[in-house]
C-alpha cells in the first residue's frame, strides 16, 4: 500500500520545558528514537492528537541538532491546550517538514544578519539563529532584536543569555514593553528599540512577530533606509493538509504551506492583502 | 405587477423614503433572477426584475441589510412576511429601518418543473394568466402555468401579508389547502416504509448547507453544526447517522419559528423534500398544541417556549394511531 | 470506430460490468441524474448531465484516511483506507472530462496524493459527447467540444446507435474485451457532430469571452469594487463548490467513536465561514472575502499557477444549483467590464 | 487535561460484596488523565476523607472522581473534603456505584463492569469540569409589601417586628382591604371590624412600617435581595400631611352623587371622601371622575372650608424609587362579575345582591344602619334564598373551575345572622356540597342548621324571575327529586372569587408565575407554599389561592417568616450552578428568557467587534446568577446553542453520554 | 454477537435530579433489581435534556434512551418537566416519522418516592429494547461495535 503523505509517523516527546507562562517547548523524536526528519530553518511540520486535531508549528530547533525537533508552542487553541497538558512519554503524531524555510544557503550566505522577533515569533528564527551560529563563518555580523511582554514572556531567555549573549560577533538586544522590577534592560517595543539601534542598511532581516509588530518595524526599517527585498518574514495561517492541496492557505497564486511560510516582503506586495 | 414595483422602488428612492432598495436583479437568463440591494433609481431602472422567477425570500437580509445604517425598502410577498414578522419577533431584524412593501402574489414559478416538463435550453418565457409560452433551443412549447408553480405556491397557506407599511395590489387571506396530504401520507405508511423513505432522500444530502443558510429561521450568530463545541459539528456527512442527525436538529431547532416559506426545499440542489420535516412539526404542533402558525402575529408564544398543564404526554406518539 | 444497438445498452452494460465495476448516469428517485452503480434495470438518463460531478468518483466527498488506537500514552496508527477498486465510469460530458486534468495539477503534483493516484489509476474514463447541450452551458469559452470529448472512450450516441471510439491504451484494452462492439465508420458521427456543433455556436453563453483574462493583474481583480455587489446576496452556502467539478477544496478531520479515532477528509468549500478560522480568528471574516477567493481561484490564481487554463470547465452546473443565482459567469462578465 | 484522581469506596460490603473494587480501581487507572486510582473501605470516614486530601497533594489532582454511594449522599462530604485540600469543590464527581450499581445487582462481574461505565463517565465529566464560586449578593433589609389587606398588614407588622423595615403599597385611599367591609367572622361571629382596625393603626404608629395608600407599583427591576421598585403615588388632591381628618369637606361638597364603592354602590358618597371612619391613612381623597372643580374649574368647597388647608387641585402623580431585598405580594381577591349569571337577574332586581353586598347590609356602619332591608323598597325581607357556588366549581368558560372555599362558610354565617336577628325570615341555602373542614367550622355550620332552622336544599337554582315586587326563585332538591318553586324577598348569590384584576399585571412585572386562574403560583405546591418560584417573591394571603381569614393571617406570618429569613442575611450566596450565556453565539432571540420560570434573564445591546474593525451592536442574554437556579430549560430553548448550564454543560453530559455508550 | 449470546442492549437513563435520581437511588436502596443495562446520567431537570444528547447516545451506540422527571406539577423548578414534556412528544414525534422505532426512546415520571416504579419501568423498558433488538436505524456505523 502507498504511503500517503497526509498519514503521519508516531513521535514521543521526550522532553517539555516551560518557558513562559503561556509558551512550552516540547522535544520530540521518532518512534524508532532518532529524529523523525531532516529539515531548513523556517520549515515547520504538523503534529496532531488524534481526536483533538493537527496543527502546523514552526520547528524551533536547529537542522544542525542531530537527535530530535523542538517546537515552542504557545496555548491559544484546541490542539495546543491539549498539547500544554501532555506529559512526558506522551505519543504524537507528527508529519514534515513542510515549506520552504528561510534561504540560509543562498541569498542569506555570508551577509551580516539581523534578526528581529516578537514573542513567541522567536521560535522559526530560534531555528536560523542557531543554524547560523553552528555555521558561524558563513555569515557576517549577527544582530538580535527581541522583544516581549515581560521579562517572563522571553521565550528561551535561559539560551538567550547563556548562549547567544555570551558568543563573540553576536549582539542581543532584548527589550520588554513596560518597565518590571528587576529588569535593567531596554523598555520598550520592538519597532521603536529598532529605530533606535539605527542598524546600517547592509543587513538582511529577519523579522517574525505578530502582525502589529511586523507593519511598524517595517515602517522603521524603511526609515532607516531598509529596502522590502531586504527582509524576510514568515506567514501564520490555518492549514490543513500542508501538501498544497487542501486549499485553505491559498492567497492569490500562492499556497503558504508551499510556497511560504518564508516571504521576502517584497514579494509579499504581489500578494492580495488577506494575510 | 413589475411594472408597480418597479415605479415604487423608484418612488421610494427618488423621494428619500429609504436609502436603498431590496429586491430582485435580472440574470443571464429570464429565471436566474438574484436578491439584490439597489441604492439609485439607475440601478433600479437597469436591473430591478418582479416576475415569476423573484421567488427568493428576501426577509433574512433584513437581519443584516436592517443594521447597515439609513432605511431599506423590501418588498415582501406574502409568504415571506411571516418570516419577516418571526425575525422581528425575535429582534432580529431593526423594524424601524425597514420599510415593508407587500406585494400580492399569485405564485412563483419553478424553473425545475419546466425543465422536468421537457423544456430543456430553455430561453425565454412569456408568462400568461393561466400558461406559459416556453421558448427553448430547440423548440417552443406552452404549458399550464399551474403545473410549474413552486410546490410551496401549489399549496400556499396565505395569500395575506401580515406586516407592511404600504401595498401593492390587494392584501388578500390565509387559506386552506392541502399542503400537510403528504406529510400525512407518509404518517399512514409502515415505519420500515417511512425508514425507507427518508433514507432514499436524506441519502442523496451533500451537506451543502444550502437548506440552511436560505432558511430565515436559521439566522443563528453561529450555528451548532458550525461550532467545534457544540457536539454536533460536522462538514461533509460521513456517516448516514450524520444526514439525520442535521436535518433532524435543524427541524427541531426551526420548531415553532419555521413558517412554512418553503425556501429549503426550493435551494436544495438535490431536491430533498426537506419541508416535510418542517411541515410534519407544524402539522404536529397544530394538532397536539393548538393552531399556531409562526410568523402571524408578534404575540403568540412559540408552542415550545410555552405550555399548558394539560399538555399531552410523549408517549401518545407511541400510542396514537397509524402503524 | 465501433458501435452498438440502442436496444444492445443493457448488455454493453451488463459485459462491462462483468468485468469492472461500472458507474452510468441515471435518475434519482428526484429525477435527476446521478452517477449510479449499475446493475440489471439501472437504466441510463435522458438528462444532460449528472447534478453532482464526475469528481464524487475519484475524489469522493468523505474518505477514510487512517485510524489511530490511542492507549494511555501511546498510540497506534492503523491503515484503513477505503479500498480503491478497478471501475469504469460511463457518459462522463466534456466538461466534467476536462475536469480530471485541473484535478490532477492538483492531486498528482508533488506530493502526490496517493488517494485520488489510486483512483485515477483505477478509473477509466468513457465519456459522451452532447448532443443537446443545455441553455446554461459554456465549455466551449474554455476550449471545450463538447461534440468530441476525451477520455479513455469517447461515445456518441444517436435514436440508434451508440457509436464507440478508443483514445487510449486503457480504452483500447476494455475495447477489446467488448465483443458486443462491432465495427462502423465515423460518418454517422461526424453528422452529430457537425449538428451539435451548430447548436453550441447558439448557446446564450456561447458569446462568453474569457480569453482577455490576465492574471498578471491579479491584485487590480483582487481589488475591484464589485466584489461587494457580486457577494452581497450570496448566501455562504457550499452548494456551488460541491457541484463543481473542479472545486477540491478538503478538510481533514477526526471522529473519536470512543475505541479509535478515524480521520478522514471531506470535502470543504471556501464559501464557508469557518474554512480559514483559526484559534485567533480568520483572515477572511466576511461574506466578501470568501466570494472574491473561489472565483478568483478559478478565474486568477489557477490561470496564473497554470499556464493560463481556467479553474472552470462551464458545465453550467452553478448556474443552475445557486439558491440565489449568483455564478462564475455573472462574476466573469462584471470583473472583466471592471477591469480593462 | 486534568490530573484526576479515581477513589472507589467498598461501603463495607455495600459495594464490595458485588463490585469488584479491586478491578475497578486499576481499570479506572488506565483512563486517559488518571493519574492516581485507589480503593478504601469506608472512603466517607475520617481516614478516606484524609486519604483523598494526601493524594490530592501528592499527585498534584486537579479532579476527583469518588465512587461511591448516590452523591445525594455524600457529594457535599467530598467537595468539602476536597476544598480544603485546595481544590474546587466542583472539580468533584461522584460515580454512583452503589444504589444504581451494587445494590441492585447480584452478579458481581455484571456489577463491576457496570461500576466500571459509571466510573469512567463520571471520568470523562471531570475532564471537563471547570472550578465554579458560588457568587454572592448584598440584601438590602427592606422588604415591601404589596397590597394593605389583613394579609399585607400582618406580614408588614411581623416583619417590622423583627426589626426590619416594611413598605406597604395599596391601590386604595385606605389599607384594610376586603376585611374592612365584613361585618361578623366565622365561626366565631366575632366583629370584623373590632379585630382589624386595631392592627391597622398598629401598622399606622409603627415607625418601622411605612404606608404608601392609593399608591400603585409602577415597575419592577432588579433581583432577590436587591429590587429596585418604582412605585406610583396618584394623586389624591389632599395633602396628606396637612389633612386632619375632621370630614369636614366630605359633609360640605356638593356633589353628591358619587356611587360609594365602600358599600359596593349600595348607597352614596360625596366627590370627596374618607371610605369609612376607621380609614388608615384617615385623610380625604378626591374622586376626580365627579369633583365638579376638577372637571370645569368652578366650584373650590371643599378646599373653602378645610381650614388645614390641605386641598390641593394641582397634585400630580407621583412616582418615586425604592430598594428592597423583598418583595411580598397581597394583592388579595374579589368577587366575579355576575353579568354571565343573569338567570339570577342580578342586574334585573336591586334585591338580588352578593354576599358581599349583603354583608354590608347587615353591617352597622352600613348603608342601611346594620337593619336588614331590601333595597328596593327598604321593606324587611322575610324569604331569603341563598344560591352557593356562583361561578365556582364551574366546568365551562363561564365561571371558575376552583372552588372559592370561603362561601360555604360566609353563607351559613349570613343564613344564622338572619335567623337570629329576624327570627321571622325563612332562610333557603341551595348548595351543590357544603364544605367544612376547618377548626369549628363543620360545627357551626350544624348549628345554622339544627339551633337556627335554616333551609339547606341540596340543589341548584336554575332561575330567578323578578314578579310582583317577589323574586320567583326556581330551583330543584336533588335529594327530595322534586323542583321548588320560592317567592323570595332577597336572593343572596355566593359569587366565586378571583384575583384582583391588578395581579396578572403586576405578576409580569415581577416575573413571577401565575397559573391559568391569575392565581400566583408557590415555589412548591406542598413545601414552599408561600414562595413564589422567583427568588425574593413572597405570597401572602389569597392572592396565592382562595383562603378564609385565619388561613390568610397564616400564611401572611409564615411569608414574613420567610422574609425575615431572608433579610437576616447580609449576603446571598448564589447558586453556582448556573446559565451562562455565550455572548458571541447569542442570536438575542428571547426564547431562553421566555422559558426562565425566574425571570434571571434579560437582555442588554451591546457593541462587538465586527468583521474589518467595524463594531456591531447586538442585543444578547445576560444572566443573573443570583437569581437563576440552575434547571436548564433555557439551554435547550436556545437554539443555537450559546446558553449553556455551568456544572452540567452540554459538553460534559455529552462526555458522559460517550462514555457510558462507548 | 454469537447466536446463543443474548443481545445486551445500551441503555442510557436520563434522570432529574430532584425526583427521579432519587427515585433511582431509593430503589437501589430497597434492593430492586433491575438489569446492568441501563446507566443513569443524572441532569438537574428534565429540561435540561437536549434532543441532541439522545441522539448522540443512538449514535454512539446506545440502543434506548429514557427520560425520567418530576410528574407534571412537582418539578422542583416549577416549570420545568412541562417544556420537557412538549419538547420530547415532539421529538420522539420526528423520530417516529422518520421511520425510528418508536420503543426507542421513552419519557416517565418518577417521583422521589416512586423507587418501585423505578425499577419496574426499567425492567420493562430493557425488555422492550431486548425485542427491538439492535439499534440499526440511527446507527453511525463507525461506532459500531464488531
Amino acid at each position: 500500500m502507498r504511503q500517503d503523505p497526509l498519514i503521519p509517523m508516531l513521535g514521543e516527546v521526550t522532553m517539555i520545558r516551560t518557558d513562559t507562562p503561556d509558551v512550552k517547548t516540547f522535544r520530540v523524536i521518532g518512534v524508532d528514537g532518532k529524529k523523525p526528519f531532516v529539515h531548513i530553518p523556517g520549515q515547520c511540520a504538523m503534529l496532531s492528537i488524534p481526536g483533538v486535531g493537527e496543527a502546523l508549528f514552526s520547528i524551533t530547533s536547529s537542522p544542525t541538532e542531530e537527535d530530535y525537533v523542538d517546537f515552542s508552542i504557545k496555548k491559544c487553541g484546541c490542539v495546543t491546550q491539549w498539547l500544554h497538558a501532555m506529559e512526558v512519554g506522551q505519543q504524537v503524531t507528527i508529519r514534515g517538514p513542510y515549506g520552504n524555510g528561510f534561504p540560509v544557503d543562498t541569498e542569506l550566505a555570508g551577509k551580516d544578519l539581523l534578526f528581529i522577533a516578537g514573542g513567541i515569533g522567536l521560535a522559526p528564527l530560534h531555528s536560523v539563529i542557531n543554524y547560523c551560529r553552528h555555521y558561524r563563518d558563513r555569515y557576517g555580523k549577527i544582530d538580535i532584536v527581541y522583544g516581549s511582554r515581560s521579562k517572563d514572556d522571553l521565550v528561551d531567555y535561559p539560551e538567550i543569555l547563556e548562549e547567544w549573549c555570551k558568543e563573540d560577533g553576536i549582539n542581543v538586544h532584548l527589550t520588554i514593553d513596560n518597565p518590571q522590577e528587576g529588569w535593567d534592560g531596554h523598555v520598550g517595543f520592538v519597532p521603536n528599540y529598532v529605530k533606535e539601534l539605527a542598524f546600517d542598511t547592509s543587513k538582511t532581516v529577519l523579522m517574525c512577530g505578530p502582525p502589529i509588530m511586523i507593519k511598524f518595524t517595517l515602517a522603521g526599517l524603511q526609515e532607516l533606509g531598509f529596502d522590502k527585498s531586504q527582509v524576510y518574514t514568515t506567514f501564520e495561517l490555518k492549514m490543513k493538509c500542508a501538501l498544497g492541496k487542501c486549499g485553505r492557505c491559498n492567497i492569490g497564486d500562492k499556497y503558504v504551506c508551499k510556497d511560504g511560510p518564508v516571504f521576502r516582503l517584497d514579494e509579499m506586495d504581489e500578494l492580495p492583502d488577506e494575510y | 405587477m413589475q411594472k408597480r414595483i418597479k415605479e415604487k422602488a423608484l418612488e421610494l428612492l427618488n423621494t428619500g423614503v429609504v436609502d436603498r432598495v431590496l429586491g430582485w436583479k435580472i440574470g443571464e437568463f429570464f429565471y436566474d433572477l438574484t436578491p439584490a440591494v439597489f441604492e439609485t433609481a439607475e440601478e433600479v431602472e437597469e436591473n430591478f426584475v418582479y416576475s415569476g422567477f423573484s421567488g427568493a425570500n428576501l426577509s433574512k437580509y433584513l437581519i443584516a441589510q436592517s443594521r447597515a445604517g439609513g432605511k431599506v425598502a423590501v418588498f415582501l410577498k406574502p409568504c415571506d412576511s411571516y418570516s419577516f414578522q418571526q425575525l422581528l419577533k425575535e429582534h432580529r431584524i431593526l423594524r424601524e429601518n425597514v420599510y415593508v412593501v407587500g406585494i400580492s402574489c399569485d405564485g412563483m414559478l419553478d424553473i425545475e418543473k419546466i425543465r422536468a416538463a421537457g423544456c430543456d435550453g430553455v430561453i425565454a418565457v412569456k408568462e400568461n394568466v393561466d400558461s406559459l409560452e416556453v421558448e427553448t433551443l430547440y423548440d417552443k412549447k406552452t404549458l399550464n402555468r399551474n403545473d410549474c408553480l413552486l410546490e410551496r405556491c401549489l399549496v400556499c397557506k396565505s395569500k395575506k401579508v401580515v406586516v407592511f407599511d404600504e401595498m401593492i395590489g390587494e392584501n388578500g387571506e390565509e387559506q386552506e389547502t392541502a399542503r400537510f396530504e403528504m406529510v400525512a401520507k407518509l404518517e399512514a405508511m409502515s415505519p420500515e416504509d417511512r425508514f425507507e423513505f427518508w433514507r432514499g432522500e436524506l441519502s442523496r444530502c451533500i451537506r451543502c448547507n444550502a437548506c440552511r443558510n436560505v432558511c430565515p429561521a436559521c439566522s443563528c450568530e453561529k450555528c451548532v453544526f458550525d461550532n467545534d463545541k457544540s457536539g454536533l459539528r460536522n462538514k461533509a456527512a460521513a456517516d448516514d447517522f450524520e444526514e439525520n442527525l442535521f436535518h433532524l436538529i435543524r427541524a427541531f431547532h426551526v420548531a415553532g419559528r419555521c413558517t412554512d416559506c418553503g425556501e429549503c426545499s426550493r435551494v436544495c440542489p438535490q431536491n430533498i423534500p426537506l419541508h416535510l420535516l418542517n411541515r410534519k412539526y407544524i402539522k404536529d404542533i397544530n394538532e397536539l398544541y393548538g393552531e399556531y402558525q409562526a410568523g402571524a402575529d408578534m404575540e403568540t408564544k412559540s408552542p415550545l417556549t410555552n405550555f399548558t398543564f394539560e399538555d399531552c404526554e410523549p408517549s401518545i406518539i407511541h400510542e396514537r394511531g397509524g402503524v | 470506430m465501433k458501435k452498438i444497438a440502442r436496444s444492445e445498452l443493457n448488455a454493453l452494460f451488463a459485459a462491462i460490468s462483468a468485468q469492472k465495476q461500472l458507474y452510468i448516469p441515471a435518475d434519482t428517485k428526484a429525477g435527476q441524474a446521478q452517477f449510479t452503480l449499475w446493475q440489471d434495470g439501472i437504466v441510463l438518463t435522458d438528462k444532460l448531465n449528472t447534478v453532482r460531478s464526475a469528481k464524487d468518483l475519484f475524489f469522493p466527498q468523505v474518505e477514510q484516511i487512517v485510524n489511530f488506537k490511542v492507549t494511555g500514552k501511546t498510540m497506534e496508527i492503523i491503515e484503513n483506507r477505503d479500498v480503491s477498486e478497478p471501475f469504469v465510469v460511463f457518459g462522463v460530458r466534456a466538461c466534467d472530462c476536462r475536469s480530471f486534468d485541473i484535478l490532477d495539477t492538483v492531486f498528482l503534483a508533488d506530493p502526490v496524493d496517493t488517494f485520488y493516484q489510486t483512483r485515477r489509476e483505477n478509473g477509466l474514463v468513457i465519456t459522451m459527447a452532447c448532443s443537446r447541450p443545455e441553455e446554461t452551458c459554456f465549455c466551449g469559452a474554455f476550449g471545450i467540444d463538447a461534440a468530441n470529448p476525451a477520455g479513455d472512450i469517447t461515445c456518441w450516441m444517436d435514436e440508434n446507435a451508440l457509436y464507440w471510439r478508443a483514445n487510449t491504451q486503457k480504452g483500447e484494452e476494455l475495447t477489446a474485451t467488448l465483443s458486443i462492439l462491432v465495427d462502423c465508420d465515423n460518418t454517422a458521427v461526424a453528422s452529430m457532430q457537425e449538428k451539435t456543433r451548430e447548436i453550441l455556436k447558439k448557446l446564450p453563453l456561447n458569446d462568453l469571452d474569457l480569453s482577455n483574462f490576465d492574471s498578471k493583474k491579479l491584485l487590480e481583480y483582487f481589488n475591484a469594487d464589485v466584489w461587494t455587489e457580486l457577494s452581497e446576496s450570496c448566501l455562504g452556502c457550499g452548494t456551488c463548490t460541491f457541484v463543481c467539478p473542479t472545486c477540491q477544496c478538503y478538510d481533514v478531520q477526526d471522529f473519536d467513536n470512543g475505541r479509535e479515532v478515524r480521520r478522514f477528509r471531506c470535502w470543504d468549500s471556501c464559501m464557508y465561514s469557518d474554512f480559514t478560522m483559526m484559534a485567533h480568528g480568520t483572515n477572511r471574516p466576511t461574506q466578501k472575502e470568501r466570494f472574491r477567493q473561489r472565483f478568483m481561484h478559478k478565474l486568477v490564481y489557477y490561470p496564473s499557477n497554470n499556464g493560463g487554463v481556467f479553474g472552470c470547465v462551464g458545465c453550467g452546473r452553478c448556474l443552475q444549483k445557486c439558491p440565489i443565482h449568483m455564478n462564475i459567469v455573472k462574476v466573469a462578465k462584471k470583473l472583466k467590464e471592471a477591469v480593462k | 487535561m486534568q490530573r484526576i484522581g479515581v477513589f472507589v469506596c467498598w461501603c463495607g460490603s455495600n459495594i464490595a460484596a458485588t463490585v469488584d473494587v479491586e478491578k475497578v480501581s486499576q481499570v479506572l487507572a488506565q483512563e486517559p488523565g488518571v493519574v492516581f486510582s485507589t480503593n478504601y473501605q469506608y472512603m466517607c470516614s475520617q481516614a478516606g476523607q484524609e486519604m483523598i486530601q494526601q493524594s490530592i497533594k501528592e499527585y498534584g489532582l486537579t479532579g476527583v472522581v469518588v465512587c461511591s454511594c448516590s452523591p445525594r449522599m455524600h457529594e457535599t462530604t467530598f467537595r468539602k473534603t476536597c476544598e480544603k485540600a485546595g481544590i474546587n469543590p466542583h472539580m468533584v464527581e461522584i460515580a454512583n456505584i452503589r444504589e444504581q450499581c451494587s445494590w441492585i445487582h447480584k452478579d458481581k462481574e455484571v456489577g463491576t463492569e457496570k461500576a466500571i461505565i459509571l466510573g469512567r463517565a463520571a471520568i470523562a465529566k471531570v475532564h471537563l469540569n471547570t472550578p465554579l464560586t458560588a457568587g454572592t449578593s448584598p440584601v438590602v433589609k427592606r422588604a415591601l409589601v404589596i397590597g394593605g389587606g389583613i394579609a399585607g398588614i400582618q406580614t408588614a407588622l411581623d416583619i417590622a417586628d423583627a426589626g426590619f423595615e416594611v413598605d406597604i403599597v395599596e391601590k386604595q385611599p385606605t389599607i384594610g382591604g376586603k376585611m374592612t367591609q365584613i361585618d361578623k367572622t366565622f365561626p366565631t361571629l366575632d366583629c370584623a371590624a373590632c379585630i382589624l382596625t386595631p392592627k391597622m393603626v398598629d401598622a399606622a404608629q409603627n415607625e418601622k412600617i411605612h404606608i404608601y395608600s392609593y399608591s400603585e407599583v409602577e415597575s419592577v427591576k432588579g433581583f432577590v435581595g436587591n429590587f429596585n421598585v418604582t412605585i406610583k403615588k396618584k394623586a389624591r388632591y389632599v395633602d396628606e400631611v396637612k389633612c386632619t381628618g375632621c370630614g369636614l369637606c366630605t359633609e360640605k361638597c356638593p356633589q353628591k352623587k358619587v356611587p360609594n364603592l365602600f358599600n359596593l354602590g349600595l348607597d352614596n358618597r360625596r366627590a370627596i371622601y374618607i371610605p369609612f371612619a376607621q380609614a388608615v391613612p384617615k385623610v380625604a381623597t378626591i374622586d376626580a371622575d365627579y369633583c365638579t372643580m376638577l372637571k370645569s374649574g368652578k366650584c373650590g368647597v371643599c378646599s373653602k372650608v378645610c381650614t388645614a388647608g390641605a386641598i390641593n387641585y394641582q397634585q400630580k402623580d407621583e412616582f418615586f424609587e425604592q430598594q428592597y431585598g423583598a418583595i411580598v405580594v397581597a394583592t388579595g381577591f374579589n368577587p366575579i362579575k355576575l353579568d354571565k349569571y343573569d338567570e339570577f337577574a342580578y342586574s334585573q332586581s336591586p334585591d338580588v345582591v352578593t354576599s358581599l353586598e349583603f354583608e354590608r347590609l347587615m353591617n352597622a356602619a352600613g348603608p342601611t344602619g346594620g337593619t336588614l332591608l331590601r333595597p328596593s323598597d327598604g321593606e324587611h325581607p322575610h324569604t331569603i334564598v341563598f344560591v352557593q357556588c356562583v361561578g365556582s366549581r364551574c366546568d365551562d368558560e363561564k365561571g371558575k373551575p376552583y372552588c372559592s372555599k370561603i362561601c360555604c362558610m360566609y353563607t351559613a354565617k349570613h343564613a344564622m345572622l338572619c335567623r337570629e336577628k329576624y327570627p321571622d325570615t325563612d332562610v333557603y341555602v341551595f348548595y351543590i356540597d357544603v364544605r367544612t373542614p376547618g377548626k369549628n367550622f363543620d360545627e357551626f355550620y350544624r348549628r345554622a342548621v339544627e339551633e337556627y332552622g335554616v333551609h339547606y336544599i341540596k340543589g341548584m337554582v336554575g332561575k330567578v324571575v323578578p314578579q310582583d315586587g317577589k323574586l320567583k326563585v326556581q330551583a330543584s332538591d336533588l335529594l327530595g327529586n322534586r323542583q321548588l318553586h320560592i317567592d323570595a324577598d332577597m336572593v343572596v348569590l355566593a359569587a366565586a372569587i378571583e384575583p384582583d384584576e391588578t395581579a396578572r399585571p403586576l405578576a409580569t412585572k415581577l416575573t413571577a408565575s401565575m397559573d391559568t386562574n391569575d392565581f400566583f403560583t408557590e415555589a412548591h405546591p406542598k413545601l414552599r407554599p408561600v414562595e413564589s418560584p422567583t427568588a425574593g417573591i413572597f405570597l401572602s394571603g389569597a392572592c396565592q389561592g382562595p383562603k378564609d381569614i385565619p388561613e390568610t393571617v397564616a400564611q401572611a406570618s409564615a411569608a414574613a417568616a420567610k422574609v425575615i429569613g431572608l433579610l437576616c442575611k447580609d449576603n446571598l450566596t448564589c447558586n453556582p450552578c448556573t446559565a451562562e450565556p455565550n455572548e458571541l453565539m447569542c442570536n438575542g432571540c428571547s426564547s431562553c428568557e421566555k422559558v426562565c420560570p425566574y425571570g434571571a434573564i434579560t437582555y442588554v445591546d451591546k457593541e462587538f467587534r465586527g468583521p474589518n474593525r467595524t463594531t456591531l451592536i447586538r442585543r444578547v442574554a445576560q444572566v443573573n446568577p443570583a437569581v437563576c437556579q440552575g434547571c436548564g430549560a433555557c439551554t435547550v430553548a436556545c437554539p443555537s446553542g450559546a446558553m449553556d448550564l455551568k456544572g452540567f454543560s452540554n459538553q460534559q453530559i455529552m462526555a458522559e453520554v460517550d462514555a457510558i455508550c462507548r | 454477537m454469537s447466536v446463543n449470546e443474548q443481545f445486551q442492549p445500551t441503555i442510557v437513563a436520563f434522570c432529574c435530579n430532584w425526583c427521579s435520581y432519587a427515585g433511582a437511588d431509593l430503589s437501589g436502596t430497597n434492593r430492586l433489581q433491575y438489569p446492568a443495562n441501563v446507566k443513569i446520567i443524572r441532569i438537574p431537570c428534565s429540561c435540561r435534556l437536549n434532543p441532541m444528547f439522545i441522539l448522540r447516545a443512538f449514535q454512539k451506540g446506545a440502543d434506548g434512551v429514557i427520560l425520567c422527571g418530576c410528574h407534571p406539577g412537582d418539578c422542583h423548578y416549577t416549570t420545568g418537566n412541562y417544556y420537557a414534556r412538549r419538547r420530547m412528544t415532539l421529538l420522539f414525534s420526528m423520530l417516529d416519522f422518520m421511520g425510528i422505532e418508536r420503543g426507542r426512546t421513552r419519557v416517565e415520571w418518577v417521583s422521589a418516592a416512586e423507587g418501585a416504579k423505578f425499577a419496574a419501568t426499567m425492567n420493562e423498558f430493557v425488555d422492550t429494547i431486548t425485542k427491538l433488538g439492535p439499534n440499526r436505524r440511527l446507527e453511525d456505523l463507525r461506532c459500531r461495535k464488531e
